[in-house]
């Protein structure tokens, strides 16, 4: 045993991200792998701040608190850009109903027309 | 310190115009302008300094490490940023034209969101390549990933929207590894400057899982086969100056990052089992990637593949730079072939581009004859093949030629073999395009005219590879400058 | 130094930069295309009779930069590139001509003579490299450049054709890029050097050596059609003619055979070679693909395939006269590069004289045909007359030479071999003379155009005739000192001297 | 179910590397506290952590203002056009309630965005408040006319990044580092700095939670 004080939150930090990740490969559903990938940065946090714990000090480290933050905010912006993607495509998915542009209207364009075959 | 202005005007110039371009959205244009001018200014400046004075660094606000971030620039980062220049100019010429060519009622608001999302994707290359910082590198990760999924799904349709998610998967899953290797760097070094963990390094079970880590994010990000899957369908259905970005810059950006790991940072951990299966993974691309791109029956599908196949060379470095004796010629061919390849797929992709505009579709065996109605386009494709496919004198040529050699005289064989079959299928896949667009029928492919701007900024691109394959001195003494650490123990 | 190395940039840019306008000239911007070529053209033959005058007065014509870490791209001018760039240069000249008539009014002419100055950009190229990773630069450029023109139809045979062109062509490639790179790990960036480099290597590393000249044999070898890597050759006939005449007589089957004797005599040295035991079976090699050759061309009803099978057997000639040990032989191969030349050249010439103006594609189509074009015709015989072998004509001085030098090396069965395939030689061409001379014409020829006063366009007539005219003064003139003769055994004495 | 088996072997592995490498973790770590507490002084406030957010590692914040801006133009490129959530219906109570709470709730993101300097606190908290603000007030259909003025959400979301870059810049042009700020000033600067971003930030936030683009006024 390297510490006397066994490493829980680092320990549950990696069980977290290893969840997040089994998780994020067998959800086929994008709700569900948003959450996977937020419970794996979770991991991932969790052992930047139990890391800025074990420093000695009169306080924990700030650096690592600082990263979190940072990884926290980049966090939710992925979550945000996620969940709008992933309402787009169910948008896109409804909209497939009524037959996409004619091709006697001609001129769509031609990614999207590639994409409709 | 007036001398770090370069640096600093090459990330903010493009970020601000980023800023600009979304808060004044009928104004993305000259946003994007003034960031090409002011960032070709600012790297003509730093190109000068660093042939005149080698490295340069910058430690923001003036902390040094391990407390500050610090920016630096040595050669192999002016060559990724004289690329990207090159790149980004190209494809901004070519964008001012491509969105608003089609007579799809949603162009505005493509033209008007892609400039942004552009120049964000740009700052964040410069912020990677400038970077010395590895936490600081995983926020330049995240920007570069977040502006290239919104950017794929600007294409609007349901498989580009599909290629988007599955893309940011993708990327949020191997951002997060990375960012679990830095934390673990971090508990073991107490920094995450890259030259300070080069001096606090050593061969520990915590660094070879964090590296482990860290290099299977860079890996799924830079798409090395087996964790290409997402890359074809993403490049594939992205608009087509997007295709040239992702292809040419994105995928490279983790590949930096990967060299800057093993070979500044982590040279201690590194071993030639762990280059071997680097490059044996590098020649699995290769060959999986060329059998991919000739049975793809679209043609922005096949120069995706085509992708995975070239990025495969690139891994070939590992193996032959940790063989040390003669490792500068690695790295010179390894790096010309970047280069190369990033201008030959751009070109590409361009080209790609002009003919899916004119024709409608880009279904391969529907495009016969279309050499009569885009013959500029036809040329462009067929000027880079011979750089996809190492032929001379092109810039893949080049590069492949040194690795070659550099394989020869270390008497690593094997990889000899996968570069001369890699050439061949490069070849053949190119060929499978160029026989259709040659044929001369009855009835040819009929066709829409294309903007001349779009026909010729591809070709620009296509001559690059080729010039750049007479005159690769230049480059590849770039690499000696200022690069002390990458190139040590190379034989310099 | 440096001004004379300018005279070889000037050959190659010659064709280069007039490709390169060449392109971006609108299609019906005729007459400053053919403006452009001939100014190409006469600028390079110009710039060649420099370079003769000026190695005559000794100058040495050297370029050389590194256009990598370590690996200088260099050219110059040896005896041997004289030979070939001479004859590229000037054969060249008459195929733009010739190639200016034939293609009259079909489309995509800017971008069939932008390669085809390209073609010949590399194949100047390929004469001028000092070192084998130049070389390579050139022979791959040349691949590249011909296919297109092979293509330019864009038939679905020619398609068919230019496809496998490129799959043997470009796996050639690949092996020489092999070949060379290796060559390069173990002897460095040497430049080409008569009788050789590999001295030193010899004791050390002899199997290595024997490796590697049968991957350089095999790399060059198809574009020098040594059976079994001939393929392609016949398959790519769908070129148009000035195309076939190009890759036949000057281009690529040329820079095969050229490759050939430069690995052979500047990189290995024929008593190195020959110390290795590479001589043998090179010489089987181009025994069998002569005997080959010449009895498929038999076989052949159309045309420019029987000529593509007699090419296929006359430029092993070559092949075999350098395998063969002596100066005699080598005298015989060397100057077979030119004779085989001219008499190819023309026989292409004069096919696509048929082809174009009465419509004529195969043997059995060409009864009479003497009578309609008397001209051609009576060139077309030179040239067939001269493949034969008949005395005082160029093809004659090929064989006697190679039987003499086989007979001083001991290789007695070389004349043996000659004589088959001369047999085999007269036995395909003279039929074709025959019908054309003696037989009755038809009533009507299948597609008949008439071009004023001469039997066809003076564009097409004039080349033939140039070219028809040089292998009879080849043949007689041999001995004089204007001859290619006398070059090749210059070349000779220097490869063998004491 | 091979899937799952493979997948779930894989993640075995995956936590018995991680657990390895944690337990391999120096027995004595180092860490950054005391360089950070050494030159706190300098860094012009008093709590480490926003001194490492914005001074010492102020351009990964810079970088991050960044990555939210990206966030935001991300979404927008995707939604085209109507309003979400136009159709929400009447909520009496809610919007009662936000009468009182919403000033509350500016008050109190101001207090964290100066509290920042001294305790636990900044720019994201603030933000995060203000953001939550405005959720509420879109929610209670009191934000209707306010994200209809896309030219001033527009200049709100980017006044982040731009004041921050342009304090960085001018900071450079002052003292010759990017982000350097003049020597015993440090404090102003990361507060003119944070409020800007807590500006952009809480737009970001409460934007994002409309998961595209608002209608915009004509």
């Amino acid at each position: 045993m390297p510490h006397a004080d066994p490493p829980i939150y680092l320990l549950a930090g990696a069980a977290l991200f290893v969840i997040g990740f089994y998780s994020l490969l067998i959800q086929p559903h994008p709700l569900r792998r948003i959450m996977a990938l937020n419970i794996m940065g979770s991991g991932v946090f969790l052992v930047f701040i139990a890391l800025a714990n074990r420093t000695p000090g009169p306080v924990a480290d700030p650096v690592p608190h600082a990263m979190v933050l940072t990884g926290i905010v980049v966090s939710v912006c992925a979550t945000g850009l996620a969940l709008a993607l992933t309402n787009r495509f169910g948008e896109v998915l409804d909209e497939k109903a009524p037959p996409a542009e004619s091709p006697a209207s001609g001129k769509t364009p031609p990614e999207a027309a590639e994409n409709h075959r | 310190m007036t001398a770090s202005w370069p640096i600093v005007a090459l990330i903010l110039a493009p970020l601000l115009a980023a800023a600009a371009a979304f808060a004044l959205p009928r104004h993305g244009r000259q946003a994007a302008l003034l960031a090409n001018l002011v960032a070709a200014a600012a790297l003509a400046l730093l190109a000068r300094q660093i042939v005149t004075g080698g490295l340069q660094t910058h430690d923001i606000g003036g902390w040094a490490a391990p407390l500050g971030i610090g920016l630096r620039a040595d050669g192999f980062a002016l060559l990724m940023l004289v690329v990207t220049m090159i790149i980004a100019a190209a494809v901004s010429l070519y964008a001012l034209r491509y969105f608003l060519f089609s007579h799809d009622p949603e162009a505005a608001h493509r033209e008007r969101y892609f400039w942004p999302l552009f120049l964000f994707l740009w700052s964040a290359l410069h912020a990677l390549f400038l970077s010395a910082d590895i936490f600081n590198l995983y926020v330049t990760l995240e920007l570069l990933g977040f502006a290239a999924v919104a950017l794929v799904a600007l294409a609007g349709g349901r498989e580009a929207l599909a290629a988007a998610m599955r893309y940011l998967w993708v990327s949020l899953a191997a951002s997060l590894f990375y960012l679990m290797g830095v934390a673990l760097v971090y508990g073991q070094c107490a920094t995450v400057d890259l030259p300070l963990l080069a001096t606090r390094a050593s061969p520990v079970p915590t660094l070879w899982v964090a590296l482990a880590l860290m290099t299977v994010g860079l890996l799924a990000k830079a798409a090395l086969f087996p964790m290409h899957f997402w890359l074809p369908p993403a490049h594939a259905s992205a608009p087509a100056p997007v295709s040239a970005l992702l292809s040419a810059l994105v995928v490279k950006g983790p590949f930096y990052i990967l060299l800057r790991l093993w070979f500044e940072a982590f040279p201690v951990v590194m071993t030639p089992v762990i280059a071997q299966a680097l490059g044996a993974l590098g020649a699995a691309a290769i060959l999986w990637g060329s059998v991919s791109a000739l049975l793809q029956p679209r043609l922005k599908l096949l120069v995706a593949s085509s992708t995975v196949a070239q990025l495969g060379y690139l891994f070939l470095l590992f193996p032959m730079v940790t063989a040390r004796p003669d490792s500068f010629l690695a790295w010179s061919g390894g790096l010309l072939f970047l280069g190369a390849h990033a201008c030959a797929k751009t070109a590409m992709f361009l080209a790609a581009g002009n003919i899916l505009h004119a024709a409608g579709h880009d279904r391969i065996k529907d495009l016969d004859g279309v050499t009569h109605a885009l013959p500029i386009s036809a040329f462009a494709f067929g000027l880079v093949g011979l750089s996809l496919a190492g032929l001379p004198p092109s810039g893949g040529f080049a590069g492949k030629w040194l690795l070659l050699s550099t394989a020869l005289a270390q008497g690593q064989w094997w990889w000899v073999l996968v570069i001369l079959v890699g050439g061949l299928l490069a070849a053949a896949y190119v060929m499978r395009v160029l026989t259709h667009a040659f044929a001369r029928v009855p009835e040819p492919t009929p066709c829409e005219a294309i903007p001349p701007i779009m026909e010729w900024t591809a070709l620009a691109m296509a001559i690059l590879p080729g010039g750049l394959g007479l005159l690769a001195h230049a480059p590849t003494e770039w690499l000696r400058l200022g690069a002390p650490i990458l190139l040590k123990g190379s034989g310099l | 130094m440096t001004t004379h190395g300018l005279v070889l940039l000037g050959i190659l840019f010659s064709s280069f930069f007039t490709g390169l306008v060449i392109f971006f000239l609108r299609e019906d911007n005729h007459r400053l295309r053919v403006w452009l070529n001939l100014l190409g053209a006469g600028l390079k033959l110009i710039l060649v009779a420099a370079l003769l005058w000026g190695i005559h007065q000794g100058y040495h014509y050297q370029l050389s930069f590194d256009f990598l870490p370590g690996l200088p791209f260099s050219l110059g001018a040896d005896a041997n590139s004289v030979l070939f760039v001479t004859l590229s240069s000037f054969l060249w000249f008459w195929t733009t001509l010739y190639a200016v008539g034939y293609l009259e009014d079909s489309p995509h002419r800017s971008r069939f003579f932008g390669f085809f100055s390209l073609c010949v950009t590399a194949t100047t190229g390929i004469a001028l490299s000092a070192n084998l990773v130049t070389f390579l630069v050139f022979y791959e450029l040349l691949t590249v450049s011909t296919y297109p023109l092979v293509v330019h139809r864009g038939t679905p045979q020619a398609m068919r054709g230019g496809k496998i062109y490129l799959a043997y062509t470009l796996a050639g490639g690949a092996v020489l890029l092999l070949a060379v790179a290796w060559f390069h790990s173990l002897a460095g960036p040497v430049p080409f050097k008569e009788r050789g480099v590999v001295q030193t290597l010899i004791a050390a590393r002899p199997n290595e050596l024997r490796v590697l000249f049968f991957l350089f044999i095999l790399g060059i070898g198809v574009k020098a059609a040594i059976v079994p890597l001939h393929g392609w050759l016949p398959r790519a006939m769908v070129a148009p003619a000035p195309v076939s005449a190009l890759l036949h007589a000057v281009a690529v089957v040329k820079a095969g055979a050229f490759g050939i004797m430069r690995v052979v005599y500047d990189v290995y040295g024929v008593e190195n070679a020959a110390k290795l035991g590479l001589m043998q079976p090179l010489a089987l090699a181009a025994t069998v693909t002569i005997v080959y050759g010449s009895t498929l061309a038999l076989f052949q009803d159309e045309l420019k395939k029987r000529l593509a099978f007699s090419t296929v057997s006359q430029v092993s000639y070559i092949v075999l006269g350098v395998a063969i040990l002596g100066p005699i032989s080598t005298i015989g191969g060397l100057v077979h590069l030119v004779h085989q030349g001219i008499m190819k050249i023309t026989l292409f010439f004069c096919a696509g004289n048929y082809a174009e103006t009465v419509g004529i594609h195969r043997v059995s189509e060409m009864n009479g045909v003497g009578r309609r074009m008397p001209w051609t015709t009576a060139a077309f015989s030179v040239a067939a007359l001269g493949m034969i072998g008949v005395p005082l004509l160029a093809g004659a001085v090929t064989k006697q030479y190679l039987k003499l030098g086989a007979e001083q090396a001991g290789a007695p069965w070389v004349g043996w071999v000659l004589a088959a395939s001369s047999l085999l030689n007269a036995a395909y061409f003279l039929p074709i003379l025959w019908r054309a001379w003696i037989k009755e014409p038809p009533a009507r020829w299948p597609v008949e155009h008439h071009f004023g006063r001469w039997e066809t366009h003076w564009m097409l007539l004039l080349p033939p005739l140039v070219t028809a005219a040089l292998v009879v003064w080849a043949g007689i003139f041999a001995e004089s000192s204007f001859s290619p003769l006398a070059w090749v055994k210059l070349i000779a004495a220097r490869e063998f001297a004491p | 179910m091979i899937l799952r088996l493979a997948v779930g072997l894989l993640s075995v592995a995956l936590l018995g590397a991680l657990t390895w490498a944690v337990r391999s973790l120096p027995v004595a770590p180092v860490g950054l506290t005391s360089e950070s507490l050494a030159r706190l002084h300098e860094s012009g406030v008093l709590n480490p952590v926003t001194a490492v957010l914005l001074n010492y590692r102020g351009y990964d914040t810079l970088l991050e203002i960044a990555v939210l801006l990206l966030a935001i133009v991300g979404v927008w490129s995707l939604q085209r056009g109507d309003s979400p959530g136009g159709d929400l219906p009447e909520r009496p109570l809610l919007a009662a309630l936000l009468r009182l709470l919403l000033p509350v709730m500016v008050l109190a993101a101001g207090y964290l965005l100066w509290i920042g300097a001294f305790a636990p606190g900044g720019a994201f908290q603030g933000g995060a408040l203000l953001g939550g603000a405005l959720v509420l007030a879109f929610l209670g259909g009191r934000a209707g006319g306010f994200l209809r003025r896309h030219r001033w959400l527009r200049l709100g979301l980017v006044l982040g990044v731009v004041v921050f870059s342009a304090a960085g810049a001018a900071a450079k042009l002052l003292t010759g580092g990017l982000l350097q700020y003049p020597a015993g000033h440090g404090g102003a600067w990361i507060l003119i700095i944070e409020s800007a971003a807590m500006v952009s930030i809480a737009l970001t936030l409460g934007l994002l939670y409309l998961g595209g683009r608002p209608e915009e006024k004509e």
